[in-house]
């Protein structure tokens, strides 16, 4: 920290939508060279107060200085010609062009007559993708890539330009291990740079491993900044959440049922192949494994999504054929899938009728759907979620990433299934509903469900699972019970050693 | 064509459109078809000019030894019909006809004169007036066709000009489009009746919209104090004023225009000598004198 | 209080835009010509909107369901014209059904491309509305299709029938549209076609049979075009092959006048219903003020686009877009 | 081009023609024939890249079409003598760029969906087109214009020359420069594009200009040579040029599309178009062929694009 003029600083921000105060009058600065930790709850307003500095809404009331001085936000260009980089919390990516163009949308490298200097972008690019050591170069079309690796062109935006300051929007949400470790050389490079660095996340260990200072959020309201390093986890927690949390694994106090599930030699083209495995009733059976292990498509097969080209599929011990998601939901199959805005959610329907969609056809009265059966549904999701919402009537859309992501759950768990499948539960997910999502996983398989749960968070495997699948390009390499699974082996398993 | 055949290529305006064209197509090919001499290309420009100029490029690059156009646009395809005639392919007009400039480089038009048939529909209109003894005040309202095709402009051309020279004191209060569409007509029409306390007299470029207009006055109970007058007597209209509730029209039989334009291609090959405007009869028709006609086939 | 009306108010012009403006063009036009108001003008406009209405309300189930529909237009041409020829040959108790089913399997067949083949729905329904014009002028020989007799049947109920002093054509509508409106907002159908047109995918993924559903909107749609050709020949008895032609675009414009989006996902009956009314009304009124038909075009065109700002203004709160 | 074999086979035993369909000369026709469309769709390829649809370019063409020949008769344009002819290309160009500026600006600026701004549009700017000359035909024939536009030089019309010259710059446009590639981003993802400082509205304007030039050259192109238009022409226009852009692979959400697949829509059309007159179908069999076609097409051309059997059944 070189100089005391902090490189940003916002005051008495205060910004309302329809029905919700998101902002209520919050202060916050970032130093240069400084990673500043930006925490809260789901739907505490960070990205909201992001979106304000960003120059994407504007504020209410309050003022945003650079450098001390006053400064309107007026749009998204303007912030990035006054420094401002933000790496956003949804991708914001245009998937038809190429990784060069997106990285370097909006300000694409010119010739004379407004032609594209094609050998400077790609030039430019590669080396930027060089310090980010990916696998794929300048031409690839982003649409081609893996979401953690469109999440990793977002942030090769930031490498783009001499920044001010760089906003990270819980960039870490869907990236796996190695990418993170890239990401947190990219920002000690800016910090070593003397860019101030606006870090959000929901994950303790990595804010404790790479932030400066720790400003909370909670309700739209600002509730102090802490030193890094003269604080620790339940401080933060506290408050974050205004009370204290229970970390302790729900221990096993029911006995497994018969299997559920079985999968024997399960095949789907070159996605996976020869797969097998069982989740018996009363089970939670962790999958992991690097992105493109093809866990995903396993679940989608189970589901009805895909057609397999080769093994089966046993329900009660009774080979079926799933033809749909209409036919696995029959069955008394969920997924919770990866996906959530294009797969889990219809982003312009109400909270409610997103919930009840799956089930819609049962809460009829007489040939109508009925609203109190509905609305019933919702309340008591809402509050074993604790999902942040003006009410059933808001438009999913409008809520924030992490209340989102609770709705999909929501709608999956008011099925009752008999297999219950969630891939990625937890991305963006507060740790407070975080543990609460991971409680209700274990109380569910207390119920007697049978639970796969697909992550790419050790922690969160290792914490839920009564066994684990290890996965690596499309084959099972090893299954782990709780009890012999060690960090060392998971890795090895899945990264085909 | 060899073998002694002639292949005689037409572009029609849009088939389908109306029945008049539909029956104008049917009884080209039949009568194409019931002369050994001569074989078809039966094109349709569907309305669309460009549509008419390719085909008309088109039959000249077959080769075909005569081009029967009906215009989409009177003086939108002379360009085309001078590469016809630059590449020594004779072109008939037919039915409506082309502007003057490309009158040098067709050998003839066949078909009716729509602007008399507007000034004929002016006088059935004003001689009912006149035995109605109300030639002095009548209020007249006017349905065009198409906007643009020159036949409803010719029609409404030769109405409006002749209308005041028989009956000076006859008043038109309005005129609107009915799109050769009786369910449009019978739309304006019916805006017609709530706009006018006063209606005596209805002209409506062909019958289709005649009926149509008719329909939204038997509808207000309006129709007994209106004349009806039309053109091209379609079989509506025909039956309508054998009902009593339409009161004339011209007589248009598109088998005569479809005849007499193959034969006058036909002629025109054979080198015989024929009129430059062959206009064929289009009579008056009214509640009086309709038993002297068979109903229309259209 | 006086706090809480003004917010209700202000809510309900952002929410009813379209409405607010269907009411000012109405107070104009009266003002510029009282008759505009007469009850014989208005019950007139919506009768003969009853025809363009009955077609809007399928459209709009299809464009909800994120589709659209090209092709009503000349389906209309064809039940009409099928329905004509029918009750001459076998009588109009025989022919009203004979004629719906016909003009349901176009439904089922365009519904089978969109739906469960997935091509592409604007394609589609521009080949069938020049492929049905094909078939509807081979069926009828491209003739003019008049009932014969028109004086004894019963026929005529549909178009220029009424009861309880309402012509039958503005019951149909009235009916059908309030049907269609709870089907839409209260059926776990309607449901499925607002998260079908939504996100199809997450629609999916929630075990909604997408494909069916794209398919019953297309039935729906031909179902509600059967009954607009019904109306339409019973209304004249007779008909050409072009009756409706152009029909089209003017559905899809009170589709999306009422507020419907293109996209898919949104959109109501009611809403439908004013963009209907509003272009009757519209063409009605600047008739009647004798303007050229080609200057109303040119005030439909200002008033459409005035109408549906005026709407999303209100909705994001400030007039001018965002768009920078 | 499955249609091309088709009609040649089908030509050779239905047609009353002694030349064949794959004629030299009949596929140079061809492509002069394509060119009214064809331009008009490599404008829409543009503003539907750009994630937006412009309805209201058959009634542009025709009012531009109106200006291109009622100028000529102006009394000091008649005075210049044929100095007029560049003259009134000129003020129809400028026309198309005006109304399709007055497009681009009520997209931006009201933020109403290009879709209805155009339908209203649609309605509006052929209403303008009556105004001018009532329901009369506009027309002046003048025969050194008529020559130009029928001339050929090196085999090909001069409205081919428009064509090809018109994708060729259009595809340069797209696919090299800065202005091209935003306009990609923009349809793919508006948002995305929004944050990252690109300027959405200029855009739009830009390309809404740019249609309109193109339905006004593609009026100057063909009015040159026809030297009338009713107050009718190019009606349908907008959905047969959307019908060669989608045909031509281009998404309607935006984003994704290509000039050169485009002209091969249009040709795939005309060629539709050309058979089936070639084969002497009627006009019933015309218009059911055509849509039955168009839709076998598209059908193939999907197929011939899966993904095979690993795709996501959704
Ligand atoms: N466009 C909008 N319209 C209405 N409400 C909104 C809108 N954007 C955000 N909100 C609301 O503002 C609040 C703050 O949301 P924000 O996205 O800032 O939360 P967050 O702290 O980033 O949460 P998360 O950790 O889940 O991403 C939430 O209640 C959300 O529902
Ligand atoms: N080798 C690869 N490199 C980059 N992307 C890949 C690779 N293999 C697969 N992908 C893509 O990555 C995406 C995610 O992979 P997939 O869903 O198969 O893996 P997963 O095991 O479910 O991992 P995760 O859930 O972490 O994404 C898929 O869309 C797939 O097409
Ligand atoms: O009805 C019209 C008929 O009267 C005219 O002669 O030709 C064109 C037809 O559309
Ligand atoms: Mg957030
Ligand atoms: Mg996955």
């Amino acid at each position: 920290m070189s100089t005391q003029t902090p490189a940003l600083r916002l005051e008495g921000i205060v910004k309302t939508f329809p029905g919700v105060r998101a902002l209520d009058g919050v202060s916050f600065s970032v130093m240069p060279g400084e990673v500043h930790a930006l925490m809260g709850e789901n739907g505490a307003g960070k990205s909201t107060l992001m979106k304000v500095l960003g120059g994407i809404y504007q504020p209410d009331e309050g003022q945003i200085f650079i450098a001390e001085d006053a400064t309107v936000m007026s749009s998204p260009l303007q912030a990035k010609s006054k420094g401002v980089v933000f790496i956003h919390q949804e991708l914001s990516l245009a998937d038809e062009l190429s990784v060069a163009e997106n990285i370097y949308l909006g300000e694409l490298p010119r010739k004379s007559l407004g032609r594209v200097d094609w050998e400077k972008l790609y030039a430019q690019t590669d080396d930027i993708l060089k310090t980010l050591n990916v696998g794929f170069n300048a031409r690839t079309k982003v649409g081609d890539l893996s979401i953690a690796n469109q999440q990793m062109v977002e942030i090769a935006r930031a490498l783009t330009v001499e920044p001010r300051a760089v906003i990270f929007d819980e960039p870490t949400a869907s990236l796996t291990d190695a990418e993170k470790v890239v990401l947190f050389e990219v920002i000690a490079d800016l910090q070593s740079r003397d860019v101030g660095v606006i870090y959000i996340s929901h994950r303790m260990e990595e804010i404790f491993k790479i932030t400066d200072r720790i400003s909370v959020l909670r309700d739209g309201q600002y509730r102090g900044t802490l030193n890094t390093k003269e604080t620790n986890e339940e401080e933060v927690t506290q408050l974050m959440i205004g009370r204290k949390l229970d970390l302790s694994r729900n221990e096993m106090t029911h006995s497994l049922g018969p299997v559920a599930l079985e999968v024997r030699n399960l095949s789907c083209g070159k996605l996976f192949e020869n797969v097998s495995f069982t989740v018996r009733e009363g089970e939670v059976v962790g999958f992991y494994g690097l992105v493109g292990a093809g866990r995903t498509e396993i679940a989608e097969t189970i589901f009805g999504l895909r057609e397999p080209s080769g093994g089966e599929i046993l329900l009660d011990g009774e080979g079926v054929t799933v033809h749909s998601p209409a036919d696995a939901i029959a069955r008394g199959i969920s997924l919770v899938p990866e996906d959530r805005k294009g797969q889990g959610l219809v982003l312009g329907m109400n909270c409610r009728d997103n919930m009840t969609l799956p089930q819609v056809d049962d809460m009829t009265a007489g040939p109508f759907v009925s609203d109190g059966a509905e609305i019933a549904i919702f309340d008591q999701y809402r509050d074993k979620l604790d999902i942040r919402t003006p009410g059933w009537r808001q438009m999913v859309g409008n809520l924030s990433g992490g209340n989102q992501q609770k709705i999909v759950i929501g709608k999956w768990l008011s099925m009752h299934p008999k297999v219950l499948i969630v891939d990625e539960p937890t991305r963006g997910i507060d740790v407070g509903s975080k543990s609460e999502i991971h409680n209700l996983i274990r109380e569910l398989a207390a119920q007697g469900y049978a639970v796969i749960v697909i992550s790419s968070e050790m922690p969160e495997v290792l914490h839920v699972s009564d066994r684990i699948v290890a996965m690596y390009a499309g084959k099972v390499t090893r299954e782990f019970t709780a009890a012999e699974v060690t960090e060392d082996g998971l890795i090895q398993a899945i990264s085909g050693l | 064509g060899g073998h002694g055949t002639f292949t005689i290529g037409i572009t029609q305006n849009n088939v389908g459109v109306d029945s008049y064209q539909t029956t104008y197509e049917q009884a080209f090919i039949a009568a194409a078809e019931a002369n050994d001499s001569v074989e078809v290309v039966v094109l349709d420009a569907g309305g669309d000019v460009a549509r008419q100029i390719a085909q008309m490029e088109d039959l000249i690059q077959q080769e075909v030894d005569a081009i029967i156009v009906w215009p989409t646009n009177g003086e939108a395809v002379i360009p085309a019909v001078r590469k016809a005639h630059q590449a020594d392919i004779p072109v008939i007009v037919t039915n409506s006809n082309i502007a003057e400039q490309g009158f040098e480089f067709v050998s003839s038009f066949s078909g009716p004169d729509n602007v008399t048939q507007g000034s004929r529909s002016a006088e059935i209109m004003c001689d009912r007036f006149k035995a109605l003894g109300i030639e002095n005040e009548a209020k007249v309202v006017h349905i065009t066709g198409q906007p643009g095709y020159t036949t409803a402009i010719e029609r409404a051309q030769g109405f409006n000009d002749r209308l005041p020279e028989v009956c000076p004191n006859v008043e038109q209060i309005d005129q609107q489009p009915g799109d050769w569409n009786r369910e449009k007509s019978q739309q304006v029409m019916e805006a017609f009746l709530v706009k006018y306390d006063d209606i005596d007299g209805v002209y409506s470029g062909d019958d289709n919209m005649g009926v149509g207009a008719l329909n939204a006055a038997l509808a207000a109970n309006r129709a007994e104090g209106i004349t009806f007058v039309g053109a091209t007597n379609f079989a509506v209209g025909y039956e309508a004023m054998a009902d009593g509730t339409y009161w004339g029209s011209i007589y248009q039989s598109p088998v005569d225009d479809a005849e007499a334009a193959l034969k006058t291609a036909l002629d025109v090959l054979k080198g015989e000598e024929v009129p430059f405007l062959n206009y064929f009869d289009t009579p008056k028709i009214t509640q009086e004198n309709m038993d002297e006609f068979t109903k229309p086939v259209f | 209080m006086a706090e809480l009306t003004k917010k209700s108010i202000g809510g309900f012009l952002a929410k009813q835009g379209i409405l607010v403006a269907f009411l000012v063009f109405m107070v104009v036009f009266a003002i510029a010509n009282p008759r505009f108001i007469d009850i014989d003008n208005i019950s007139g406009v919506i009768r003969s909107s009853a025809i363009l209405g009955v077609m809007a309300l399928g459209v709009t189930f299809v464009v909800i369901g994120g589709n659209l529909d090209l092709s009503v237009g000349s389906m209309m041409s064809f039940s009409t014209i099928v329905v004509l020829d029918l009750h001459d040959k076998i009588g109009p108790a025989l022919a009203i059904p004979g004629m719906f089913a016909m003009t349901l399997c176009l439904g089922a067949f365009i519904g089978f491309l969109v739906g469960y083949l997935k091509l592409n729905s604007l394609i589609v329904t521009l080949g069938m509305l020049s492929a049905i014009h094909g078939l509807t002028l081979t069926y009828s020989g491209g003739q003019n299709m008049d009932i014969a007799d028109k004086q004894n049947t019963w026929f005529d109920f549909f178009g220029q029938g009424s009861m309880l002093g309402i012509p039958v054509p503005i019951l149909i509508f009235a009916l059908l549209a309030a049907g269609l409106s709870l089907v839409l907002s209260k059926t776990p159908f309607g449901r499925k076609v607002y998260a079908v047109g939504g996100n199809g995918t997450a629609a999916t993924f929630s075990g909604i049979p997408r494909a069916r559903v794209v398919f019953m909107t297309y039935i729906l749609s031909s179902f509600c075009v059967a009954t607009a050709g019904l109306i339409q020949a019973s209304r004249s008895l007779g008909s050409q092959n072009t009756v409706g032609q152009g029909l089209e675009l003017e559905v899809l414009a009170a589709v999306i006048l009422g507020g419907a989006s293109l996209l898919g996902g949104s959109g109501t009956v009611f809403k439908t219903v004013i963009g209907v009314l509003i272009l009757g009304f519209i063409q009605n009124g600047l008739l009647l003020m004798g303007l050229a038909f080609y200057a109303q075009y040119v005030v439909t065109w200002v008033i459409i686009i005035l109408a549906v700002w005026l709407d999303i203004a209100a909705k994001r709160g400030r007039l001018w877009s965002p768009i920078a | 081009m499955a249609e091309l074999i088709f009609f040649s086979i089908a030509g050779e035993f239905l047609s009353v023609s002694e030349k064949a369909f794959m004629d030299f000369d009949n596929m140079l026709l061809l492509l002069k024939q394509s060119a009214p469309i064809g331009i008009i769709a490599v404008g829409m390829t543009i503003i539907m890249v750009n994630g937006n649809i412009d309805l209201s370019v058959g009634a542009t063409f025709a009012l531009a079409a109106i200006v291109l020949l009622d100028s000529m008769t102006w009394p000091f344009m008649q005075a210049m003598g044929n100095w007029a002819i560049p003259l009134a290309w000129l003020f129809a160009l400028a026309t198309g760029v005006i109304l399709g500026a007055i497009n681009g600006l009520i997209v931006w600026k009201t933020g109403v969906d290009a879709f209805i701004v155009t339908l209203g549009s649609m309605l509006g700017y052929r209403g303008l087109v009556f105004i001018y000359n009532g329901e009369q035909p506009t027309s002046h024939l003048n025969w050194t214009l008529v020559d130009f536009a029928e001339a050929q030089f090196l085999g090909l019309h001069t409205a081919t020359w428009f064509l090809l010259g018109v994708v060729l710059l259009c595809w340069l446009l797209m696919t090299r420069t800065v202005h091209g590639r935003n306009a990609y981003a923009i349809g793919n993802n508006r948002e995305a594009a929004v944050n990252a400082g690109i300027r959405v509205g200029p855009h739009f304007l830009w390309n809404f200009m740019l249609i309109g030039f193109l339905a006004a050259l593609s009026a100057v192109v063909f009015y040159s040579e026809s030297g009338s238009v009713n107050p009718n022409d190019g009606m349908l226009y907008e959905l047969w040029a959307i019908t060669a852009v989608v045909l031509g692979g281009t998404k309607l959400s935006g984003g994704y599309g290509s000039i050169i697949s485009t002209l091969g829509g249009v040709i795939a059309i005309q060629l539709l178009r050309k058979g089936l007159g070639h084969i002497g179908a009627d006009t019933e069999t015309v218009n059911l062929v055509i849509g039955l076609i168009l839709i076998a097409v598209l059908f193939l051309d999907r197929q011939l694009n899966r993904k095979g059997k690993e795709e996501l059944r959704t």
